[in-house]
Protein backbone atom coordinates (compact mmCIF):
# COMPACT_ATOMS: atom_id res chain seq x y z
CA UNK A 1 0.00 0.00 0.00
CA UNK A 2 1.20 3.73 -1.31
CA UNK A 3 0.01 7.00 -0.01
CA UNK A 4 -0.66 9.21 -3.04
CA UNK A 5 -1.48 12.89 -2.61
CA UNK A 6 -2.22 14.97 -5.16
CA UNK A 7 -1.92 19.23 -4.92
CA UNK A 8 -2.98 22.20 -6.84
CA UNK A 9 -5.07 21.99 -10.02
CA UNK A 10 -4.15 17.95 -9.66
CA UNK A 11 -6.04 17.60 -6.45
CA UNK A 12 -8.92 19.71 -8.12
CA UNK A 13 -9.17 17.53 -11.11
CA UNK A 14 -8.91 14.14 -10.00
CA UNK A 15 -11.60 15.51 -6.79
CA UNK A 16 -9.61 14.45 -3.91
CA UNK A 17 -6.00 15.23 -1.48
CA UNK A 18 -5.02 11.67 -1.16
CA UNK A 19 -5.84 8.12 -1.22
CA UNK A 20 -4.07 5.06 -0.45
CA UNK A 21 -3.40 3.15 -2.99
CA UNK A 22 -2.43 -0.87 -3.80
CA UNK A 23 0.18 -1.09 -6.49
CA UNK A 24 2.35 -3.51 -7.56
CA UNK A 25 4.10 -0.50 -10.11
CA UNK A 26 7.67 -0.38 -9.98
CA UNK A 27 8.12 2.86 -11.34
CA UNK A 28 5.96 6.13 -11.15
CA UNK A 29 5.68 6.08 -14.49
CA UNK A 30 3.97 2.58 -13.62
CA UNK A 31 1.59 3.83 -10.83
CA UNK A 32 0.52 6.91 -13.48
CA UNK A 33 -0.26 4.37 -16.00
CA UNK A 34 -2.33 2.10 -13.42
CA UNK A 35 -3.73 5.79 -12.13
CA UNK A 36 -4.84 7.07 -15.52
CA UNK A 37 -6.58 3.74 -16.33
CA UNK A 38 -9.20 3.68 -13.44
CA UNK A 39 -11.00 6.66 -14.47
CA UNK A 40 -10.96 9.91 -17.11
CA UNK A 41 -10.62 12.23 -14.18
CA UNK A 42 -6.91 10.66 -13.36
CA UNK A 43 -6.37 10.05 -17.00
CA UNK A 44 -7.11 13.71 -17.68
CA UNK A 45 -4.52 14.77 -14.66
CA UNK A 46 -1.98 12.77 -15.98
CA UNK A 47 -2.64 13.91 -20.16
CA UNK A 48 0.59 16.07 -19.76
CA UNK A 49 3.59 14.36 -17.57
CA UNK A 50 5.62 17.54 -18.78
CA UNK A 51 3.19 19.75 -16.52
CA UNK A 52 3.59 17.77 -13.49
CA UNK A 53 5.96 16.98 -10.72
CA UNK A 54 6.41 14.01 -8.32
CA UNK A 55 7.68 13.81 -4.87
CA UNK A 56 8.55 10.71 -3.05
CA UNK A 57 8.72 10.77 0.37
CA UNK A 58 9.09 14.37 0.14
CA UNK A 59 11.90 14.68 -2.06
CA UNK A 60 11.57 15.89 -5.70
CA UNK A 61 12.22 12.55 -8.07
CA UNK A 62 11.43 11.63 -11.85
CA UNK A 63 8.90 9.67 -13.29
CA UNK A 64 11.41 6.59 -13.78
CA UNK A 65 11.97 7.01 -10.43
CA UNK A 66 11.52 2.86 -8.84
CA UNK A 67 9.04 3.02 -6.70
CA UNK A 68 10.38 -0.15 -4.01
CA UNK A 69 10.17 1.44 -0.25
CA UNK A 70 8.39 4.43 -1.27
CA UNK A 71 5.36 5.11 1.27
CA UNK A 72 4.51 8.28 -0.09
CA UNK A 73 4.17 9.83 -3.65
CA UNK A 74 2.96 13.27 -4.24
CA UNK A 75 1.59 15.02 -7.71
CA UNK A 76 1.65 18.39 -8.40
CA UNK A 77 2.42 21.40 -10.80
CA UNK A 78 5.42 22.77 -11.32
CA UNK A 79 5.80 25.02 -7.31
CA UNK A 80 4.90 28.64 -7.72
CA UNK A 81 6.10 29.52 -4.07
CA UNK A 82 7.68 32.82 -2.96
CA UNK B 1 18.24 29.50 11.08
CA UNK B 2 14.81 29.35 11.55
CA UNK B 3 11.57 28.26 9.22
CA UNK B 4 7.95 29.20 9.64
CA UNK B 5 5.33 27.70 7.34
CA UNK B 6 1.90 29.53 8.63
CA UNK B 7 -1.22 30.89 7.94
CA UNK B 8 -0.90 33.59 10.68
CA UNK B 9 0.39 36.93 8.91
CA UNK B 10 3.82 38.38 10.50
CA UNK B 11 5.26 41.46 11.54
CA UNK B 12 7.80 42.23 9.11
CA UNK B 13 9.24 45.02 11.12
CA UNK B 14 9.63 42.90 14.30
CA UNK B 15 10.81 39.70 12.40
CA UNK B 16 13.56 42.17 10.98
CA UNK B 17 14.69 43.67 14.04
CA UNK B 18 14.96 40.41 16.18
CA UNK B 19 16.69 38.44 13.59
CA UNK B 20 19.26 41.64 12.94
CA UNK B 21 19.60 41.70 16.91
CA UNK B 22 20.54 38.41 17.08
CA UNK B 23 22.59 37.48 14.22
CA UNK B 24 26.09 38.72 16.40
CA UNK B 25 28.39 39.24 14.54
CA UNK B 26 26.71 40.33 11.26
CA UNK B 27 27.52 42.98 9.30
CA UNK B 28 25.07 42.83 6.46
CA UNK B 29 21.40 41.81 7.39
CA UNK B 30 19.75 41.62 3.87
CA UNK B 31 15.86 40.70 4.16
CA UNK B 32 13.40 40.44 1.18
CA UNK B 33 10.08 40.12 1.91
CA UNK B 34 6.90 39.15 -0.92
CA UNK B 35 3.46 41.22 -0.74
CA UNK B 36 0.50 40.38 -2.48
CA UNK B 37 -0.19 43.16 -5.30
CA UNK B 38 -3.01 43.48 -7.51
CA UNK B 39 -2.53 41.62 -11.00
CA UNK B 40 -1.26 43.13 -13.82
CA UNK B 41 -4.34 41.73 -15.99
CA UNK B 42 -7.74 41.49 -13.79
CA UNK B 43 -9.11 42.62 -10.19
CA UNK B 44 -7.25 40.26 -7.77
CA UNK B 45 -9.83 40.26 -4.58
CA UNK B 46 -7.43 37.33 -2.99
CA UNK B 47 -4.60 34.95 -2.96
CA UNK B 48 -4.71 31.58 -2.20
CA UNK B 49 -1.92 29.53 -1.43
CA UNK B 50 -1.88 25.71 -0.92
CA UNK B 51 1.13 23.91 0.07
CA UNK B 52 2.59 20.23 1.05
CA UNK B 53 3.02 19.76 4.96
CA UNK B 54 5.93 18.04 5.71
CA UNK B 55 7.59 18.33 2.95
CA UNK B 56 7.30 22.64 2.60
CA UNK B 57 9.66 22.34 5.85
CA UNK B 58 12.07 19.99 4.71
CA UNK B 59 12.70 21.21 1.30
CA UNK B 60 13.09 24.64 2.78
CA UNK B 61 15.41 23.48 5.33
CA UNK B 62 17.86 21.91 3.17
CA UNK B 63 17.90 25.21 1.20
CA UNK B 64 19.17 27.09 4.18
CA UNK B 65 21.63 24.42 4.92
CA UNK B 66 22.82 25.13 1.79
CA UNK B 67 22.99 29.05 1.52
CA UNK B 68 24.99 28.80 4.65
CA UNK B 69 27.14 26.59 3.57
CA UNK B 70 28.02 28.02 0.65
CA UNK B 71 27.91 31.81 2.07
CA UNK B 72 29.48 31.02 5.59
CA UNK B 73 26.02 32.56 6.88
CA UNK B 74 25.85 33.79 9.97
CA UNK B 75 21.88 33.17 10.29
CA UNK B 76 18.93 33.05 7.77
CA UNK B 77 15.11 33.03 8.35
CA UNK B 78 12.27 31.65 6.03
CA UNK B 79 8.90 32.80 6.95
CA UNK B 80 5.79 31.78 4.28
CA UNK B 81 2.66 32.12 4.40
CA UNK B 82 -0.60 29.72 3.22
CA UNK B 83 -3.95 29.86 3.42
CA UNK B 84 -6.27 32.69 2.15
CA UNK B 85 -4.41 36.35 1.98
CA UNK B 86 -5.93 39.90 0.73
CA UNK B 87 -4.66 42.25 -1.28
CA UNK B 88 -1.37 43.65 0.36
CA UNK B 89 -0.61 41.44 2.88
CA UNK B 90 2.78 39.53 3.53
CA UNK B 91 3.25 36.28 1.90
CA UNK B 92 6.80 35.60 2.79
CA UNK B 93 9.86 36.94 4.19
CA UNK B 94 13.76 35.65 3.77
CA UNK B 95 16.33 37.37 5.92
CA UNK B 96 20.44 36.46 5.77
CA UNK B 97 22.87 37.77 8.04
CA UNK B 98 26.49 37.49 7.18
CA UNK B 99 30.21 39.53 7.34
CA UNK B 100 29.76 41.44 4.44
CA UNK B 101 27.41 42.46 2.07
CA UNK B 102 27.87 40.47 -1.12
CA UNK B 103 27.28 37.17 0.90
CA UNK B 104 24.00 38.26 2.11
CA UNK B 105 22.60 39.58 -1.11
CA UNK B 106 23.32 36.35 -2.72
CA UNK B 107 22.20 34.12 0.02
CA UNK B 108 19.07 36.11 0.28
CA UNK B 109 18.01 35.83 -3.99
CA UNK B 110 19.39 32.01 -3.93
CA UNK B 111 16.54 31.24 -1.06
CA UNK B 112 14.19 33.14 -3.18
CA UNK B 113 15.20 31.37 -6.56
CA UNK B 114 14.73 28.41 -4.81
CA UNK B 115 11.73 29.37 -2.65
CA UNK B 116 10.12 30.36 -6.14
CA UNK B 117 10.22 26.92 -8.15
CA UNK B 118 11.77 23.97 -5.26
CA UNK B 119 9.49 24.72 -2.44
CA UNK B 120 5.90 22.94 -2.44
CA UNK B 121 3.58 26.18 -2.41
CA UNK B 122 1.14 26.60 -5.40
CA UNK B 123 -0.56 30.09 -5.82
CA UNK B 124 -4.23 30.42 -6.56
CA UNK B 125 -5.01 33.96 -7.86
CA UNK B 126 -9.06 34.67 -7.45
CA UNK B 127 -10.08 37.54 -9.31
CA UNK B 128 -13.42 38.89 -9.95
CA UNK B 129 -13.64 36.52 -13.08
CA UNK B 130 -12.84 33.72 -10.95
CA UNK B 131 -9.80 31.69 -9.38
CA UNK B 132 -6.99 30.35 -11.34
CA UNK B 133 -3.54 28.49 -10.69
CA UNK B 134 -0.51 30.88 -10.91
CA UNK B 135 1.42 28.76 -13.89
CA UNK B 136 5.15 28.64 -13.17
CA UNK B 137 7.02 31.28 -15.34
CA UNK B 138 9.77 29.97 -17.60
CA UNK B 139 12.03 32.98 -15.91
CA UNK B 140 11.43 31.62 -12.44
CA UNK B 141 13.33 27.93 -13.45
CA UNK B 142 16.11 29.58 -15.31
CA UNK B 143 17.01 31.69 -12.62
CA UNK B 144 18.04 28.68 -10.87
CA UNK B 145 21.02 28.01 -13.77
CA UNK B 146 22.83 31.03 -12.00
CA UNK B 147 23.27 29.32 -9.23
CA UNK B 148 24.24 25.84 -10.72
CA UNK B 149 26.57 27.18 -12.49
CA UNK B 150 30.02 27.94 -10.37
CA UNK C 1 11.60 58.68 -1.32
CA UNK C 2 13.70 59.89 1.45
CA UNK C 3 17.08 60.19 2.10
CA UNK C 4 18.13 60.66 5.80
CA UNK C 5 21.34 61.19 7.42
CA UNK C 6 21.80 61.37 10.89
CA UNK C 7 23.85 60.93 14.00
CA UNK C 8 20.82 58.98 15.54
CA UNK C 9 20.51 55.91 16.24
CA UNK C 10 17.42 54.00 13.66
CA UNK C 11 15.21 51.61 14.54
CA UNK C 12 15.78 48.97 11.14
CA UNK C 13 12.30 46.99 12.81
CA UNK C 14 10.14 50.29 12.45
CA UNK C 15 11.75 51.81 9.46
CA UNK C 16 11.25 49.05 7.28
CA UNK C 17 7.72 47.54 8.58
CA UNK C 18 7.17 51.61 7.67
CA UNK C 19 8.67 51.51 4.78
CA UNK C 20 6.56 48.45 3.41
CA UNK C 21 3.06 49.74 4.69
CA UNK C 22 3.65 52.85 2.58
CA UNK C 23 4.54 51.42 -0.84
CA UNK C 24 1.23 50.79 -2.09
CA UNK C 25 1.30 48.16 -5.51
CA UNK C 26 4.66 46.74 -4.11
CA UNK C 27 5.18 42.83 -4.14
CA UNK C 28 8.59 42.93 -3.59
CA UNK C 29 10.32 44.47 -0.35
CA UNK C 30 14.00 44.49 -0.27
CA UNK C 31 16.21 45.88 2.85
CA UNK C 32 19.50 46.27 3.36
CA UNK C 33 21.29 47.09 6.82
CA UNK C 34 25.09 47.63 7.72
CA UNK C 35 25.96 47.04 11.57
CA UNK C 36 29.45 47.62 12.64
CA UNK C 37 31.38 44.30 13.20
CA UNK C 38 34.31 43.09 14.49
CA UNK C 39 37.15 43.61 12.50
CA UNK C 40 39.24 40.66 11.28
CA UNK C 41 42.33 41.41 12.51
CA UNK C 42 41.92 44.10 15.40
CA UNK C 43 39.77 44.82 18.47
CA UNK C 44 37.53 47.44 17.18
CA UNK C 45 36.12 49.69 19.55
CA UNK C 46 33.89 51.87 17.58
CA UNK C 47 33.68 53.59 14.43
CA UNK C 48 33.79 56.87 13.30
CA UNK C 49 31.80 58.11 10.37
CA UNK C 50 33.03 61.11 9.19
CA UNK C 51 30.58 62.86 5.75
CA UNK C 52 30.37 65.92 3.80
CA UNK C 53 27.04 67.97 4.54
CA UNK C 54 25.16 69.00 1.78
CA UNK C 55 27.06 66.94 -0.56
CA UNK C 56 26.05 63.88 0.93
CA UNK C 57 22.11 64.38 0.80
CA UNK C 58 22.98 65.17 -3.05
CA UNK C 59 25.19 62.08 -4.36
CA UNK C 60 22.08 60.07 -2.72
CA UNK C 61 19.38 61.95 -4.16
CA UNK C 62 20.74 61.15 -7.18
CA UNK C 63 21.53 57.77 -6.94
CA UNK C 64 18.19 57.31 -5.65
CA UNK C 65 16.52 59.11 -8.95
CA UNK C 66 18.82 56.48 -11.52
CA UNK C 67 17.70 53.62 -9.13
CA UNK C 68 14.11 54.06 -9.87
CA UNK C 69 14.29 55.42 -13.22
CA UNK C 70 15.93 52.25 -14.05
CA UNK C 71 14.27 49.61 -12.40
CA UNK C 72 10.72 51.50 -11.47
CA UNK C 73 10.58 51.54 -8.36
CA UNK C 74 8.01 51.86 -6.45
CA UNK C 75 10.31 53.27 -3.73
CA UNK C 76 13.18 53.65 -2.23
CA UNK C 77 15.01 55.05 1.24
CA UNK C 78 18.23 55.35 2.63
CA UNK C 79 19.43 56.00 6.33
CA UNK C 80 23.11 56.65 6.77
CA UNK C 81 24.35 57.42 10.31
CA UNK C 82 27.90 59.45 10.52
CA UNK C 83 29.73 60.43 13.96
CA UNK C 84 30.49 57.36 16.69
CA UNK C 85 28.88 54.01 16.20
CA UNK C 86 29.61 50.95 18.92
CA UNK C 87 29.68 47.69 17.87
CA UNK C 88 27.00 45.96 17.08
CA UNK C 89 25.58 49.42 15.89
CA UNK C 90 23.39 49.83 12.80
CA UNK C 91 25.98 52.30 10.39
CA UNK C 92 22.92 52.32 7.34
CA UNK C 93 19.95 50.81 5.59
CA UNK C 94 18.82 50.65 2.26
CA UNK C 95 14.97 49.78 1.75
CA UNK C 96 13.78 49.31 -1.71
CA UNK C 97 10.13 48.49 -3.29
CA UNK C 98 8.93 47.44 -6.37
CA UNK C 99 6.57 45.09 -8.54
CA UNK C 100 8.62 42.25 -8.66
CA UNK C 101 11.98 40.55 -6.73
CA UNK C 102 14.31 41.14 -9.56
CA UNK C 103 13.82 44.68 -9.56
CA UNK C 104 13.66 45.44 -5.76
CA UNK C 105 17.23 43.31 -5.57
CA UNK C 106 18.72 44.83 -7.87
CA UNK C 107 17.82 48.15 -7.13
CA UNK C 108 18.98 47.49 -3.91
CA UNK C 109 22.49 46.21 -4.86
CA UNK C 110 22.85 49.04 -6.55
CA UNK C 111 22.58 51.74 -4.51
CA UNK C 112 24.60 49.57 -1.92
CA UNK C 113 27.87 49.44 -4.29
CA UNK C 114 27.04 53.60 -5.29
CA UNK C 115 27.10 54.23 -1.71
CA UNK C 116 30.08 52.17 -0.75
CA UNK C 117 31.97 54.06 -3.47
CA UNK C 118 30.17 57.68 -4.23
CA UNK C 119 28.91 59.07 -1.12
CA UNK C 120 31.30 61.58 0.68
CA UNK C 121 31.49 59.11 3.86
CA UNK C 122 35.00 58.16 5.48
CA UNK C 123 34.85 55.24 7.75
CA UNK C 124 37.50 54.92 10.95
CA UNK C 125 38.47 52.21 12.80
CA UNK C 126 38.76 52.72 16.47
CA UNK C 127 40.42 50.05 17.99
CA UNK C 128 42.90 49.15 20.61
CA UNK C 129 45.99 49.77 19.18
CA UNK C 130 44.79 53.40 17.77
CA UNK C 131 42.87 54.67 15.01
CA UNK C 132 42.69 54.08 11.32
CA UNK C 133 41.09 55.27 8.14
CA UNK C 134 39.61 52.47 6.24
CA UNK C 135 41.00 51.97 2.60
CA UNK C 136 38.81 52.26 0.10
CA UNK C 137 38.75 48.16 -1.51
CA UNK C 138 39.16 47.64 -5.19
CA UNK C 139 36.76 45.34 -4.88
CA UNK C 140 33.83 47.94 -4.53
CA UNK C 141 35.19 50.20 -7.18
CA UNK C 142 35.04 47.14 -9.28
CA UNK C 143 31.42 46.43 -7.64
CA UNK C 144 30.06 49.66 -10.06
CA UNK C 145 30.91 48.06 -13.93
CA UNK C 146 28.63 45.67 -13.42
CA UNK C 147 25.85 48.75 -13.20
CA UNK C 148 27.72 50.33 -16.71
CA UNK C 149 27.81 47.64 -18.68
CA UNK C 150 24.55 47.45 -19.38
CA UNK D 1 37.78 83.82 -3.27
CA UNK D 2 36.87 80.16 -3.03
CA UNK D 3 35.97 77.62 0.04
CA UNK D 4 38.71 75.18 -0.14
CA UNK D 5 37.31 72.08 2.42
CA UNK D 6 39.22 68.83 3.79
CA UNK D 7 38.02 65.84 4.84
CA UNK D 8 39.18 62.58 6.62
CA UNK D 9 43.01 62.22 6.37
CA UNK D 10 43.50 64.69 4.36
CA UNK D 11 41.58 66.85 7.03
CA UNK D 12 43.70 65.20 9.55
CA UNK D 13 47.13 66.21 7.43
CA UNK D 14 46.42 69.72 6.45
CA UNK D 15 45.21 70.42 10.11
CA UNK D 16 41.96 72.24 9.54
CA UNK D 17 38.43 71.29 8.03
CA UNK D 18 38.02 74.14 5.51
CA UNK D 19 39.63 77.65 4.45
CA UNK D 20 38.65 80.27 2.70
CA UNK D 21 41.18 80.57 -0.33
CA UNK D 22 42.42 84.27 -2.35
CA UNK D 23 43.47 82.02 -5.81
CA UNK D 24 43.80 82.46 -9.60
CA UNK D 25 44.17 78.96 -10.17
CA UNK D 26 42.68 78.11 -13.56
CA UNK D 27 42.10 74.55 -12.83
CA UNK D 28 41.93 72.03 -9.63
CA UNK D 29 45.46 70.56 -10.57
CA UNK D 30 46.78 74.54 -10.40
CA UNK D 31 45.15 75.22 -7.11
CA UNK D 32 47.19 72.00 -5.52
CA UNK D 33 50.24 73.26 -6.97
CA UNK D 34 49.44 76.42 -5.08
CA UNK D 35 48.65 74.52 -1.69
CA UNK D 36 51.13 72.42 -2.12
CA UNK D 37 53.91 75.11 -2.56
CA UNK D 38 52.77 77.10 0.77
CA UNK D 39 53.59 74.67 3.45
CA UNK D 40 55.04 71.06 4.10
CA UNK D 41 51.83 69.75 5.78
CA UNK D 42 49.41 70.76 2.18
CA UNK D 43 52.26 69.00 0.03
CA UNK D 44 52.18 65.96 2.64
CA UNK D 45 48.82 66.03 2.00
CA UNK D 46 48.77 66.42 -1.69
CA UNK D 47 51.41 64.02 -2.50
CA UNK D 48 50.14 61.35 -4.30
CA UNK D 49 46.97 62.44 -6.14
CA UNK D 50 46.38 58.93 -7.54
CA UNK D 51 44.58 58.38 -3.56
CA UNK D 52 42.47 61.46 -3.56
CA UNK D 53 39.41 62.53 -4.76
CA UNK D 54 37.69 65.97 -5.50
CA UNK D 55 34.58 67.53 -5.85
CA UNK D 56 33.52 71.01 -6.95
CA UNK D 57 30.55 72.55 -5.99
CA UNK D 58 30.15 68.68 -4.36
CA UNK D 59 30.05 67.20 -7.31
CA UNK D 60 32.86 64.58 -8.52
CA UNK D 61 35.44 66.17 -10.85
CA UNK D 62 39.14 65.49 -12.17
CA UNK D 63 41.85 67.14 -11.32
CA UNK D 64 42.24 68.75 -14.74
CA UNK D 65 38.74 69.98 -14.33
CA UNK D 66 38.75 73.97 -14.39
CA UNK D 67 38.20 76.22 -11.49
CA UNK D 68 36.04 79.41 -13.51
CA UNK D 69 32.94 79.80 -11.19
CA UNK D 70 33.23 77.65 -8.99
CA UNK D 71 32.83 78.18 -5.53
CA UNK D 72 33.66 75.04 -3.45
CA UNK D 73 36.54 72.84 -3.80
CA UNK D 74 36.57 69.85 -1.85
CA UNK D 75 39.41 67.32 -1.48
CA UNK D 76 39.03 63.93 0.37
CA UNK D 77 40.35 60.09 0.00
CA UNK D 78 38.06 57.37 -1.64
CA UNK D 79 34.85 57.27 0.04
CA UNK D 80 33.73 54.33 2.26
CA UNK D 81 30.48 54.57 3.10
CA UNK D 82 27.61 51.55 3.30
Amino acid sequence: MIDVLYFAWVRERIGLPRERVDSQAATVRDLVAELSAREDRYAAAFADLASLRVALDQDLADFDAPLAGVREVAFFPPMTGG
Amino acid sequence: MRVAVQTDPFDLGAEAAGFAAAAAGAGAVVTFTGIVRPTDTGALQAMEIEHYPGMTERAIAAMMDQARARWGLIDALVIHRHGRLALGEPIMMVATAAAHRAAAFEAAEFLMDYLKSRAPFWKKEITDAGADWVAAREADEDALTRWQAS
